[in-house]
C-alpha cells in the first residue's frame, strides 16, 4: 500500500498545481463508509473517487491497485448489506478483464495496432467526470425561481375570473419544494398504503359531522374487499389515537360507539 | 444604513417580486437594521411618486402595498396572452399538497410543515374551488378545524382515490435532501489545496445548501 | 401614433405584467401600427439602460425578454418568500447536463455515460419542469425516445442559446493538468476495437454528439 503511494507521489500535480501533501492514507474510515458509499451515484464515481483522492494519473492508470481497492469496496458494500447496484459488479468484472489483458505478453507483431486495454475505461471515466463538473455548473446558475424571481406584477381585470388548472404532478412539484425546505424526509414518510389510511380518517370524520354518532360496525363497508375493512380499521385507530374520535362500550359485546372527540360541545 | 434611494429601489424590487400584497411588517423583514413605519410609509410614499407617470401603479391595499396595471392597460394584456392558463402561488399550491398528502390537518399542522404561518386567504380559496372542507376539529385549546381533500377534488385532478397521487418517496428520491457535505470531504481534500481557479469552489455550494 | 415615451411605457408594462419572457413578435401585438423589429430593439434597449441601476433588470433570454430580479438580490428573495424551488439530487442535475451538453440523446445514452440506471421518475421530473421534453426517437430497436433542452430550460437558467452553457471544453481543462484534447480522437475509434465487453455501446453518445 505504502509502495503504491509513493510510486502516486511523482504524479501528485492537479490542476497544474503541486500537491503540498499525500492524502495520510488510502482508506475511508469504516464508520464514515456507509455514508460515503450512499453517495456515490455508481461504478464511476466510485472509481473516480478513487483515482482522484489518490492522484493516481488518470491516462497512466495502475489496474492492479486501483482494481483491489474497488473490489474491497464492493465487498464492503456487501458486508454492510446496502443495496448493491448489479452496475458495480459489472464494473469489476470489467476491471478484472482489463488487468489480466495488462498481464498477457503482446505479440510483437501486433504490437503496433494493440489498444491500450484501459482507452474505453479511461474514456468513460473522463467523460463522466466531465458531466458531474458540467452538472454542478449547471446547479450554480442563477435559476428563475430560486435566485432569481420573475416579475409579474398584478394586472387588474374586469373580465370572470378563469380558474388555474392542477393535476397531480403539480402536486408532486409542491411537495418538492416543500421537502427540500422542511427536511420532512425523516418525519413525513408517507406512503401509498400510509396515505389510503388518511383517507379514509378523513371519509370518517365527515360521516360523523354528520351523524354524530355511528356505531363500530356500520363504518365498515364489507362489500368493498378485505383491504378497505383493514384501511377502515387502521383509520379508526390512527383517529383514536389522535384524540379525533372517541370510542366506547358499555359492556363486554356491547355495541361499540364511535362520536367524535367533545361532539356534544358544539 | 441605507441611503433613501438605495433603500427606495430595494422596496421596489421586493414589491415586484412578490406575487401577493406586502405588508409594513413584510416590507420591514428587508432590512438589518430597525426601520420606522413612518419612514417606510414616507419611501412608500416616494415611490407612488415616481411611478406616477407609468401604465403600472404602486397601490395601497387593505393587505398591503403591490404595483399593478392601470386599469387602461386591460385591453393591452389581452392582446398579449388570450389563453395563457391562471396559476395558483406556490403558497397555495403547497397548502393543497400538504392537506392532500398528510389530511386530515389542522392550519397549525400545515403552518409546522410549510414553517411560514398561513393566511385564512389561502384556505378559503381552497375551500371556495370546492377542493377542501374541514371535516371536524381537534379536541385541543381554539379546537381549530380539521381539513381534507372532498371528493370534488379528486374528480377535478382526474384521480379515483388519493392512492394515485404521485408517490412520495418517489418524489423524495429526485433531491439533494440531505447535505453531502459528509461525501464531500474525503474527495475534495487533494482538489481544494491544488485548484488555483473556480474548480475546486465548485464543492462550496453543495456545501452551502446545507446551511 | 404613439411618442417613444408612451412606447417604452407601454413595453415595460407588458413585460413587468408577464412572467413569462415576451418574444418581439408579442411585443408587436401590444401596438395597433406597424413596429419594425428594429425599432422595438432599440426600445429595449432604452428600457433596459433606463432600469439598470436596479435590483431589478430587463434581461435577454431565449424566448425573448423578461424583467427578473439581480442575482445579488437573492437573499431579499429568500426574506420574502421561503417557497422556493427545491435544489435537485445530483442524478437529476447530471442526467440534464448531459441531455443539455448531447441532446439529442436516449435514457440508454444517458445510463452509458452515467453508468448506472436513469429512472424514470428522474426524466419525468425534468419534463414536468418543463425543462426537457421528447424531439423524436432513434431508430433502433425498442424506438427509444430521444430527449432534449427546452427553451423554458435556457429561460429559467438565464441564457440566450446553449453556446451559452459553461463551455465544456473548460470544464475539461480544470479536471486534469494532462492535455485531455490530444489523446481523445485517437481513442475513439481505438476504443471500440479494445473494447472487451458491452461497454462497446458506449460509442453512441460520442456519435449522437456529432449528430
Amino acid at each position: 500500500m505504502n509502495g503504491e503511494a509513493a510510486q502516486a507521489a511523482p504524479v501528485a500535480k492537479l490542476y497544474g498545481e503541486p500537491l503540498i501533501e499525500l492524502p495520510a492514507d488510502l482508506y475511508i474510515p469504516p464508520d464514515a463508509l456507509e455514508v460515503i458509499l450512499e453517495a456515490f451515484e455508481g461504478p464511476l464515481d466510485l472509481l473516480l473517487y478513487l483515482i482522484r483522492k489518490q492522484n493516481l494519473d488518470i491516462l497512466d492508470i495502475p489496474m492492479a491497485p486501483l482494481t483491489r481497492q474497488y473490489l474491497e469496496y464492493v465487498e464492503m458494500m456487501r458486508r454492510k448489506n446496502l443495496e448493491l447496484a448489479a452496475e458495480y459488479l459489472v464494473m469489476a468484472a470489467m476491471l478484472m478483464a482489463i488487468k489480466s489483458r495488462m498481464l498477457l505478453p503482446r505479440p510483437p507483431a501486433a504490437e503496433e495496432e494493440e489498444v491500450d486495454p484501459r482507452a474505453e475505461l479511461v474514456r468513460r471515466l473522463l467523460e463522466y467526470e466531465q458531466i458531474k463538473q458540467a452538472a454542478r455548473r449547471l446547479d450554480e446558475l442563477p435559476q428563475v425561481g430560486r435566485e432569481v424571481v420573475a416579475i409579474a406584477v398584478w394586472v387588474e381585470k374586469s373580465v370572470a375570473e378563469r380558474l388555474p388548472q392542477v393535476d397531480p404532478q403539480d402536486l408532486a412539484e409542491a411537495w418538492r419544494s416543500l421537502l427540500a425546505r422542511a427536511r420532512l424526509a425523516a418525519h413525513h414518510r408517507v406512503t401509498r398504503e400510509e396515505l389510503s389510511v388518511r383517507e379514509h380518517m378523513s371519509r370518517v370524520l365527515r360521516r360523523l359531522q354528520q351523524q354524530r354518532v355511528a356505531e363500530f360496525r356500520e363504518l365498515f363497508e364489507p362489500e368493498r374487499g378485505v383491504a378497505v375493512l383493514i384501511v377502515t380499521l387502521l383509520a379508526l385507530l390512527e383517529l383514536g389515537r389522535e384524540a379525533l374520535i372517541e370510542i366506547t362500550q358499555a359492556e363486554c359485546f356491547a355495541p361499540i360507539y364511535v362520536k367524535l372527540a367533545h361532539a356534544e360541545s358544539h | 444604513m441605507l441611503n433613501p434611494t438605495d433603500a427606495r429601489r430595494l422596496i421596489e424590487a421586493a414589491l415586484l417580486a412578490s406575487a401577493e400584497p406586502l405588508s409594513l411588517a413584510d416590507l420591514k423583514r428587508l432590512f438589518d437594521e430597525e426601520i420606522g413605519a413612518d419612514t417606510l410609509r414616507r419611501l412608500l410614499g416616494e415611490l407612488r411618486e415616481e411611478w406616477s407617470g407609468r401604465a403600472v401603479e404602486l397601490v395601497n391595499l387593505a393587505s398591503g402595498w403591490r404595483f399593478q396595471t392601470r386599469p387602461e392597460f386591460q385591453p393591452f394584456v389581452e392582446r398579449l396572452s388570450p389563453e395563457r392558463p391562471p396559476r395558483y402561488s406556490r403558497a397555495v399550491m403547497e397548502t393543497l399538497a400538504i392537506i392532500a398528502y398528510r389530511q386530515p390537518v389542522t392550519r397549525g399542522d400545515i403552518e409546522d410543515i410549510r414553517g411560514v404561518t398561513v393566511s385564512a386567504q389561502i384556505i378559503q380559496t381552497l375551500e371556495n374551488r370546492g377542493w377542501i372542507d374541514a371535516v371536524g376539529h381537534r379536541d385541543t385549546p381554539g379546537r381549530p378545524a380539521l381539513y381534507a381533500t372532498t371528493k370534488k377534488f379528486l374528480d377535478d385532478l382526474g384521480l379515483r382515490s388519493l392512492e394515485e397521487l404521485p408517490a412520495l418517496e418517489e418524489i423524495a428520491r429526485t433531491l439533494q435532501l440531505e447535505p453531502v457535505t459528509p461525501q464531500e470531504p474525503p474527495a475534495e481534500p487533494a482538489a481544494q489545496s491544488g485548484a488555483p481557479d473556480g474548480s475546486g469552489a465548485d464543492s462550496e455550494p453543495s456545501a452551502a445548501r446545507a446551511a
